[in-house]
């Protein structure tokens, strides 16, 4: 029988896989993507938990996070279109006019 | 009685501050006559007074006006005139009032005319809370103002340069001026602190309650405060080992050295212990201690003047000499005769040193006697003068010099010190030595001033005839030996010489004078022809020691003024620089620094900053897990 | 008028505002009659004082934040009514004699302010407002050095600042702390020093608590070590700007031992008796050394005010009315001659633009008037009897002898060693020949800098002659609060040492 | 049985595509396995009975989102292999392989206790769908509304970064300033 | 099959809803605006904003305390209403800085109003719920406005900003997330009264601490993003150079106000199980971080920067008092915001005026410190002006911030933290540095050039908004009273 225990541990590891994407990816739009990968450990998470309870909350936090991923997709490819006008590339690297 | 206090008090005040409003003007004589004239009245009040006290037996005292009052302690302005006060007001307004006449005509040519007498009679005025005070704050007011008052003087001719050691022993006035307060601020603090053993102990530093209530103390406290005043009182009466600045203050004009450096300031140290002899008499050890002291000076003194070629210098070491007697005497309780002492050489010495001003001003300021001699023909009374005061000082019989000094000597034989006794009497014959060498190289002999162009002349009559007065008190004052015992005794413990000494008086007296006599007889030897100068006998050690004073000055330079300058220095450069204020900015820096260092990791780049959150994000976690797991 | 310290308060600072629209060629006047009018609001302060009330007059009260206790609430007594009337004093003088040109209308502006802080400082009764007060007072100054300050001026100003910024904001803590210990037992918020004068703290309490208010107040006095920014806040600062530190700012650091340590840490202090007497000493001999050392006349002396500021410690902790008194007493003579001699350091400045001693020498000569009251001002400064610096002094050494012999003779080298450097100084400038050509022509002190520096010779030979009109208010003051400090005390030393610094053994009368 | 197959078929096939996601040079790879993943999440989903959440996640992940992404690849011309240089790779794994083990240590903890009372109870005999439409327009109706205005300020972000009027900017423009200056001085 | 739901209107407290219903009506019928007539002048959406928040703020006003409405989901105590208020207020601040004389990018998007009205509501939200899930919407909500404002300044720097703190974000959302998931699973609720009664049952089950910790420190890696605590802060300095200045200083206050309550909400909830080790947690962050923004402000040499590392220090202090958990503590928390507010947003609005389309001192800053030099002689008031907030935010009496400083500090103190009150004494004396740097700039050096432009972007809204804000902190001395007893009593009230 599957445990809770073993899709939780499935979402800590997707979590961290999102996280080591988080850190490695120079290219903005990699990096987004790492970011969703994040997200979607978490409705593991949820929605095993909800299972497992018995209860619909876990369900409803993640349909909410569906929707916040979707609109940080929006708005983060809003302002990477803007960027990439500017200064037509999406390397991390070259975006440290910023500093100290 | 009171107003009269109040004019011999004042007076000079009145005088200091009448001169001092024509401080910056050009010189005015009749400032130095109203300067006079107001020291005269002072004079003529403190001899009524000093009349009173001696016809009535009974002393004055006025309380002024509180002065400081804080916690338990409170000091009057308060002024006693008492058989040893007003002995004391009598002899400084003396001497004072010639000086100042004195002065009129020795600082003639002088530009700031004016502001000497203001300086001159403000000294004055001090000397007098000094003496009148009845407390020891008082006193320690005109302790201090005598002191400021000769920094003032001393360093008169302010404008001379600094030149070496070799050139000028003095350096300057106004290096001699503040040596001179210095050491005397040394010797003061040793004042104050006996101050504050009295006052803790007995809540009080009026006069007659500390001596009421000495009586009560223990003996550890009586000898620390009898040692904490003698401190005080060494430094004013310039004993060794602060002894160094009198003879530098010779830089003063010489009216200053004959008022201050001789006659009065330097006698406060002997003023303060007869003052205060029931606490040194209750503290036999300090006494001789005092004594042992007092005889090491004069004879110490003495040798220095031996070999000394100027002028005023072996004045100056006469004066220490003297005052080493002076304290032999008060140590070994025989307060009356230290007094006697004191005011009788005050006669003589003002004499002697206000003769010196006469050659000075004769000899265009030149002070070395071996560019001297031969002055008799032009300075008669000069001559006469000096002989007479160094005949006093010698100890010559009939003059005052001897019933003092001889009294002294006495003492110590009477006391049974004879080591005291022998070195007195071996200094009394040195004195007479060193006196007449000085007189015989100035005034007789060949005339070597010629050699450097100097046409001498006599001092100005008026000055002369002001000058009298001291003269005749240094030939006859001997003679009030007697009723002056009688006088003061009725305040200060008496002396009597034991029947034995009593005895042998004479031959005691005999082998003093023998030794004055001698002396004399040395210095008419070998000076009075002319000088033949003794090249071996300069260059042996003892001479160059003698000369140098005992390389003392030398001394205190080396080892106390540049080690301390040294000091400074570094505790300014490296201490205070180096290490505490670098600390101060260095913690500063070091917080700076950091923030530089700390900025890097505001690298700008996106995924730094990602990786910080994750690395803390993860730390976090890292430890909650650790924590958890741990307890 | 009861509300006259308010009046003291806020009248300098309504008028530095009104300052704003007078023209700058009058700016000057101005400031001088604002400060005129605000010395003798303060003389009539004094005369309206009942000197025989040992306790705080004048009081005004009104809650501020009476949620968290802080107030509006001033008071005098004898310790604080003559700094302010120096503070007063010494602003209206400084003014006086002021040579600044360059943009003198925010200067006065600025003093005008400085003015209302010193004397808040002294008139607060309650703890955060008297904080306000030491705390805005460094904002003025630090204008005052930076903006019309020498080369440096910069970093002395905020090395000024942040220095005494750093040590006050752990004293807040401590005051904080107070202020809780205060709530615990009474269940009541208050700041006011007179309600915390009533609290007993245990004596672990009151050594952290000293220790936090120590050094806020040490670093402003300042003591050793924490010394080193007054010689480049002195030696940057303009004349003016010396006058008033010297004189009042440092004042707020001796005052705040005397108003809140001892009152309300009696076993603490104590306790500190030894180590604070041994900094002091060190401050004594150690920056007298240094002042010895120096080449710049006004650097001279300003160690030479760290050397005389460790005189007033040591009165502080001598736990007698001597000492404190003296002390107190002290802290009006500093201001007065320190003020002074900065003064007259600023006169040789404006003519020759420099300070340095080797550029002088022989100037009695020139400026024989200026010698003579530069001459004054020292022998002030060195304690000559008679002279106001004397008084406070004697009885400073006095006092602590009855805690310590042997520490009171290490003090009382500052007679010795206090006479070597400034004699030093005034033998390089005034004596010898005039060996530079410059110094030739130099003009003695004209009427201005004349009619500005009488005042305080006078006053330097009043108080050294007659104390009595200043010194009975403080000792009055400072027995109650011995007294006081005495019945608070729980430690047995603590009593005994108070016991005994205060008992002359009067063995004259009893035994 | 089919529950376990299916978990660990998902569970290795998820980590397998998210680990090409996160590690793929090409960015069409790594769209591609993203959304291949989210497939498989829905699948999650649909085993544990979320079954309208595994509908919503196919729709908006691997329809919408997919679709944006789509959209911007061809934008931002990503399609060649990215180079990016990993400074510090070994902080990277050590890193992500920390947080695993915390993570995993954390939810390996006995989290789940019986005595928790489900407070929005999944109804026997009921839908899904209609379960969370009852909980969704009751309890979380104020969520789900501001989660429409959040898609709405989503839109207009959006619509205006993307915009033309970005082009050209007005705050480094000093032309419109002068604009604006000549126009008061008009005035 | 289901029961058919009844539910009555009154029960579900609608009222509850009223302020957040009104921003977001507001933005909407701003954009219906801009839809029938698109050649609007922005003043007219400035004025149409603040009144907006006139009504916003009459009917937080009105709301009544402890009250909850819809299903429970909101939540108004005492601190959701004065947050709202403070966020309001500060809007209102901030909102008139958009009629420079110049014209700049952002402000010529009527949809720019919008977004900012739409964030308000978020922050709302945020700070009037205690469900994860609301607070999770109302968050990003908030968060994607203000990513898409910052950017909407239009040059490069602010896309910078904005790619930096979205990514930052993202992340700090997937911890959020993943919190929230961890504490569902530990308690099967997302709603904090709930959770908090259920972890206290739970406190003592063996092997569950970690999982509690871990919750925590997932969630406050989240939150410590949001209040800028190190070493979450680094976006924090880039991204407020990025913004406009206005908005800079807008986010230095109103987003962390909304942050601070979820804070206070969560970390309380933690602190006040027992969970000591959160309380560390925060407390040697919190030490951290202000004392390390402090020394990296002391080397910046731009001022905007500098006030950038200040605000980040300044959260630092915050932070510390909410560590305390303490009604004091957390009365000083909004004390020191109310007052920070004011003294900061006329700080950043003084670089405002003084901001010039080009770098006229640096290529690389707006506001170097050597355009401030000789200030004084340029624009006298102005630099008073200036002087006086950064004596302010250094904490000099009696201006505004010194009184929040003691009363944090008096926090610290009352909960025997006295070490911590006097390391914040310490970094007060630091940060005077860098504020007296600028005063030093400002009062005792020369102009450098171009004295005539520096008040470049100056007009009467900003001067009012500037005025406001001296008076504020000048006066703070009066009104300390009334605002400490007020904010007592809501927080007291509300059982924090």
């Amino acid at each position: 029988m599957i445990g809770l225990t073993h899709y939780l541990i499935v979402s800590a590891l997707i979590f961290s896989i999102g996280l080591m994407g988080v850190l490695r990816r120079r290219n903005l739009l990699m990096l987004f993507f790492a970011t969703e990968v994040m997200l979607n450990a978490v409705n593991i998470a949820f929605a095993a938990i909800s299972h497992y309870y018995n209860d619909l909350t876990g369900q409803m936090f993640a349909f909410f996070i569906i929707a916040i991923a979707a609109s940080e997709v929006a708005v983060g490819l809003g302002i990477l279109i803007v960027l990439y006008k500017k200064y037509g590339s999406l390397d991390l690297d070259d975006l440290a006019s910023m500093k100290g | 009685m009171e107003n009269l206090v109040y004019i011999a008090l004042f007076a000079p005040f009145v005088s200091s501050m009448f001169s001092a409003l024509f401080g910056m003007s050009p010189r005015q004589t009749f400032v130095g006559i109203v300067a006079s004239s107001l020291l005269f009245i002072s004079f003529a009040a403190s001899a009524m007074l000093a009349f009173h006290v001696y016809t009535t037996g009974t002393s004055v005292h006025v309380t002024m006006m509180e002065w400081i009052s804080a916690g338990d302690l409170t000091i009057p302005f308060g002024f006693l005139v008492d058989q040893v006060s007003v002995t004391m007001m009598t002899v400084v307004t003396l001497v004072s009032t010639v000086v100042h006449i004195y002065s009129i005509g020795y600082m003639d040519h002088d530009k700031s005319f004016n502001r000497f007498f203001s300086y001159l009679s403000a000294f004055v005025f001090s000397m007098m809370i000094l003496v009148m005070s009845d407390n020891f704050a008082g006193l320690f007011i005109g302790w201090e103002g005598v002191g400021v008052c000769s920094w003032l003087l001393i360093g008169f001719w302010y404008h001379k340069e600094d030149v070496s050691r070799e050139e000028n022993p003095s350096i300057s006035p106004s290096w001699a001026a503040n040596e001179a307060f210095i050491m005397n601020r040394i010797a003061d603090l040793g004042m104050l602190v006996g101050l504050f053993i009295l006052y803790w102990n007995v809540g009080s530093l009026q006069y007659d309650v500390v001596f009421s209530a000495l009586p009560n103390l223990s003996g550890s406290i009586l000898n620390a405060a009898a040692v904490a005043l003698f401190i005080g009182a060494m430094g004013k009466s310039a004993q060794f080992p602060l002894h160094t600045w009198l003879t530098d203050a010779m830089e003063g004009p010489t009216p200053v050295s004959a008022l201050i450096h001789a006659a009065t300031m330097v006698t406060a140290g002997v003023f303060l212990v007869i003052r205060a002899n029931p606490l040194f008499a209750m503290t036999p050890e300090v006494s001789f201690f005092i004594a042992a002291l007092g005889t090491f000076v004069a004879f110490f003194a003495a040798s220095m003047a031996l070999v000394n070629r100027d002028l005023k210098r072996i004045i100056a070491f006469s004066t220490l000499s003297q005052l080493g007697y002076m304290f032999a005497a008060a140590g070994l309780g025989a307060y009356w005769i230290a007094l006697f002492h004191l005011a009788a050489h005050a006669f003589f010495k003002a004499l002697l040193f206000l003769g010196a001003g006469n050659v000075m001003h004769a000899m265009h300021d030149e002070l070395d006697i071996f560019k001297m001699g031969g002055l008799k023909k032009v300075m008669k009374w000069t001559y006469i003068y000096m002989g007479l005061a160094s005949l006093a000082l010698a100890g010559i019989p009939f003059f005052a010099g001897f019933f003092s000094k001889d009294a002294i000597i006495e003492t110590a034989f009477n006391e049974g010190t004879l080591v005291l006794w022998a070195i007195l009497v071996v200094t009394a014959g040195m004195t007479a030595f060193y006196s007449f060498r000085q007189v015989f190289l100035t005034f007789l002999g060949d005339e070597r001033y010629k050699a450097f162009g100097i046409h001498p002349h006599e001092m100005y009559k008026f000055v002369l005839v002001a000058m009298s007065p001291l003269a005749i008190l240094a030939m006859v004052a001997g003679f009030g030996m007697g009723s002056f015992e009688h006088f003061v005794t009725k305040l200060l413990p008496e002396y009597h010489m034991s029947e034995h000494t009593h005895h042998i008086a004479w031959i005691l007296g005999l082998v003093v004078l023998v030794f004055a006599v001698g002396g004399i007889w040395l210095a008419y030897k070998k000076y009075a022809k002319g000088l033949k100068r003794d090249e071996k006998l300069e260059n042996s050690f003892i001479y160059k020691l003698l000369a140098n004073q005992y390389y003392i000055p030398q001394l205190y330079g080396e080892f106390i003024s540049k080690p301390y300058a040294m000091l400074s220095e570094m505790m300014w450069k490296n201490v205070d620089m180096k290490i505490v204020d670098a600390t101060v900015d260095g913690i500063a820096k070091f917080i700076y620094k950091s923030g530089d260092g700390s900025r890097k990791m505001q690298t700008g780049n996106l995924s730094n900053y990602l990786n910080w959150m994750a690395v803390g994000g993860v730390l976090l976690l890292v430890v909650a897990a650790l924590s958890a797991m741990l307890g | 008028m009861d509300n006259i310290l308010s009046v003291l308060v806020f009248f300098p600072a309504i008028a530095g505002l009104l300052g704003f629209v007078v023209h700058k060629e009058s700016a000057r006047a101005y400031g001088i009659t604002v400060a005129a009018i605000e010395f003798l609001l303060s003389l009539w302060l004094w005369f309206s004082f009942d000197t025989a009330n040992a306790g705080m007059q004048f009081m005004e009260m009104i809650p501020l934040i009476p949620d968290f206790g802080v107030s509006y609430y001033l008071g005098v007594d004898g310790i604080s009514l003559f700094i302010i009337i120096m503070a007063t004093l010494m602003t209206l003088i400084g003014m006086m004699s002021m040579s600044t040109t360059h943009n003198i209308k925010n200067m006065i502006i600025t003093l005008l302010f400085l003015e209302m802080t010193m004397v808040g400082v002294f008139v607060s009764l309650d703890a955060i407002i008297f904080y306000l007060f030491w705390e805005l007072s460094l904002v003025p100054m630090l204008y005052i050095i930076g903006a019309w300050g020498g080369p440096l001026r910069v970093y002395a100003s905020v090395k000024f600042f942040l220095y005494t910024f750093a040590g006050s904001l752990i004293m807040l803590v401590g005051m904080l702390f107070v202020a809780y210990v205060y709530h615990n037992l009474t269940g009541v918020w208050s700041f006011a020093i007179t309600d915390w004068y009533a609290l007993v703290l245990p004596v672990d309490y009151q050594l952290w608590l000293f220790a936090a208010f120590f050094l806020g107040f040490a670093i402003k006095v300042p003591m050793f070590p924490f010394h080193t920014w007054l010689p480049y806040a002195h030696g940057q600062a303009p004349t003016i700007g010396s006058v008033i530190l010297a004189a009042v700012l440092l004042k707020m650091g001796t005052y705040g031992f005397v108003r809140f340590s001892l009152p309300m840490f009696p076993d603490a202090s104590v306790i500190a008796i030894t180590p604070i007497a041994v900094i002091s000493i060190i401050m004594i001999i150690y920056t007298a050394m240094v002042a010895y050392a120096q080449k710049d006349m006004k650097q001279v002396i300003a160690y030479s005010s760290v050397s005389h500021m460790g005189i007033i410690m040591l009165g502080i902790f001598a736990m007698n009315a001597e000492g404190i008194g003296g002390s107190v007493f002290q802290m009006l003579s500093h201001g007065i001659v320190s003020g002074a001699l900065f003064m007259l350091v600023g006169v040789i400045y404006d003519r020759r633009h420099t300070k340095m001693m080797d550029e002088f020498g022989g100037l009695a000569s020139v400026m024989p008037k200026y010698a003579v009251i530069f001459g004054i001002m020292l022998m002030a400064a060195v304690g000559l009897p008679l002279t106001i610096g004397f008084v406070g002094e004697f009885l400073v050494l006095l006092g602590f002898y009855q805690v310590s012999p042997i520490m009171t003779i290490l003090a009382g080298t500052s007679i010795i060693i206090g006479a070597v450097y400034m004699l030093t100084v005034y033998k390089k400038s005034f004596f010898g020949p005039i060996t530079n050509e410059a110094n030739r022509t130099l003009k003695d002190l004209d009427a201005k800098e004349t009619w500005s520096l009488v005042p305080l010779v006078l006053i330097v030979v009043w108080l050294g002659v007659y104390p009595k009109p200043v010194l009975g208010p403080i000792d009055n003051s400072v027995k109650a609060m011995l007294t006081f400090m005495d019945e608070k005390a729980i430690t047995q030393e603590a009593k005994d040492m108070i016991q005994v610094a205060r008992s002359v053994t009067k063995t004259g009368e009893v035994k | 049985m089919y529950e376990i197959i299916a978990f660990y078929l998902f569970s290795a096939l998820t980590i397998g595509l998210f680990l090409i996601t996160v590690m793929s040079k090409n960015v069409l790879y790594a769209m591609t396995s993203l959304a291949a993943g989210m497939v498989l999440i829905s699948g999650f989903f649909f085993i544990l009975g979320a079954d309208f959440l595994g509908v919503v996640q196919l729709i908006v992940y691997v329809g919408a989102v997919m679709a944006l992404y789509s959209f911007a690849m061809m934008f931002f011309d990503a399609t060649r292999d990215i180079k990016e240089k990993n400074t510090n790779s070994a902080l990277i794994f050590l890193l992500g392989g920390l947080s695993a083990v915390v993570l995993v240590l954390i939810f390996a903890a006995p989290i789940h206790s019986d005595a928790i009372q489900a407070l929005y109870p999944m109804h026997e005999g009921v839908g899904n769908a209609q379960d969370v439409g009852i909980v969704l327009f009751t309890k979380y109706l104020v969520p789900f509304e501001v989660a429409a205005v959040m898609l709405l300020v989503a839109m207009i972000a959006g619509i205006i970064l993307a915009g033309k009027k970005m082009d050209q900017s007005l705050t480094e423009d000093m032309a419109a300033d002068d604009e604006i200056m000549t126009q008061k001085d008009a005035k | 099959m289901l029961q058919p739901i009844n539910i009555s209107l009154e029960s579900l407290n609608l009222i509850t809803l009223a302020p957040m219903l009104i921003a977001i009506a507001g933005g909407l019928i701003i954009l219906v605006l801009n839809l029938i007539n698109e050649k609007l002048h922005k003043s007219l959406y400035v004025m149409l904003t603040l009144l907006i928040l006139f009504i916003d703020f009459g009917a937080v006003l009105g709301l009544n305390v402890n009250e909850r409405g819809f299903f429970d989901v909101m939540l108004i105590d005492g601190i959701s209403i004065i947050s709202q208020l403070m966020i309001i207020v500060g809007s209102m601040i901030f909102i008139p800085l958009a009629l420079t004389s110049k014209r700049f990018h952002e402000y010529s998007y009527p949809e720019f109003f919008a977004l900012f009205l739409f964030m308000i509501a978020g922050f709302q939200f945020m700070a009037a719920s205690d469900n994860l899930i609301l607070i999770f919407v109302g968050i990003e909500t908030a968060s994607l406005a203000l990513y898409t404002l910052i950017a909407l300044h239009n040059r490069s720097n602010s896309y910078e900003a904005a790619v930096k703190y979205f990514t930052m974000g993202a992340l700090a959302a997937a911890f959020y997330a993943m919190g929230s998931a961890v504490i569902y699973g530990l308690t099967g609720s997302v709603e904090l009264y709930k959770i908090s009664e259920i972890l206290a049952t739970r406190l003592n089950e063996t092997g569950l601490m970690i999982a509690i910790f871990g919750s925590s420190v997932l969630l406050l890696v989240a939150f410590a993003f949001k209040l800028s605590l190190f070493p979450f802060h680094t976006w924090a300095p880039d991204v407020y150079e990025g913004a406009s200045a206005p908005l800079a200083g807008y986010m230095s206050v109103v987003p962390k106000i909304a942050a601070f309550v979820v804070s206070v909400r969560i970390f309380g909830m933690y602190i006040d199980l027992g969970v000591e080790w959160v309380r560390i947690i925060i407390l040697v962050l919190a030490v951290v971080t202000m004392t390390l923004a402090n020394i990296m402000a002391l080397v910046q040499e731009d001022v905007k920067r500098m006030l950038a590392y200040s605000s980040i220090s300044h959260a630092g202090f915050i932070m510390a008092a909410l560590a305390l958990d303490t009604t004091e503590g957390t009365t000083s928390i909004f004390l020191y915001y109310a007052l920070f507010m004011f003294t900061n947003l006329g700080a950043f609005s003084m670089l405002w005026i003084s901001r010039h389309k080009n770098r006229r001192f640096n290529a690389r800053y707006d506001h170097p410190y050597e355009k401030f030099a000789g200030f004084i002689q340029i624009m006298p008031v102005g630099a008073v002006i200036m002087g006086l907030f950064m004596l302010s935010l250094a904490g000099v009496p009696p201006f505004s911030i010194f009184w929040g400083k003691i009363y944090v500090m008096q926090a610290a103190v009352n909960s025997g933290y006295i070490w911590l009150a006097v390391v914040m004494g310490l970094n007060s004396a630091i940060a005077a540095y860098y504020y007296l740097k600028l005063i030093v700039y400002m009062f005792l050096k020369d102009p450098v050039k171009n004295v005539d432009t520096i008040y470049y972007n100056l007009s009467k809204p900003l001067m009012a908004v500037i005025g406001l804000a001296t008076l504020a902190t000048i006066t703070a001395i009066f009104y300390v009273q009334p605002l400490i007893s007020y904010l007592y009593y809501m927080i007291s009230a509300s059982g924090y």
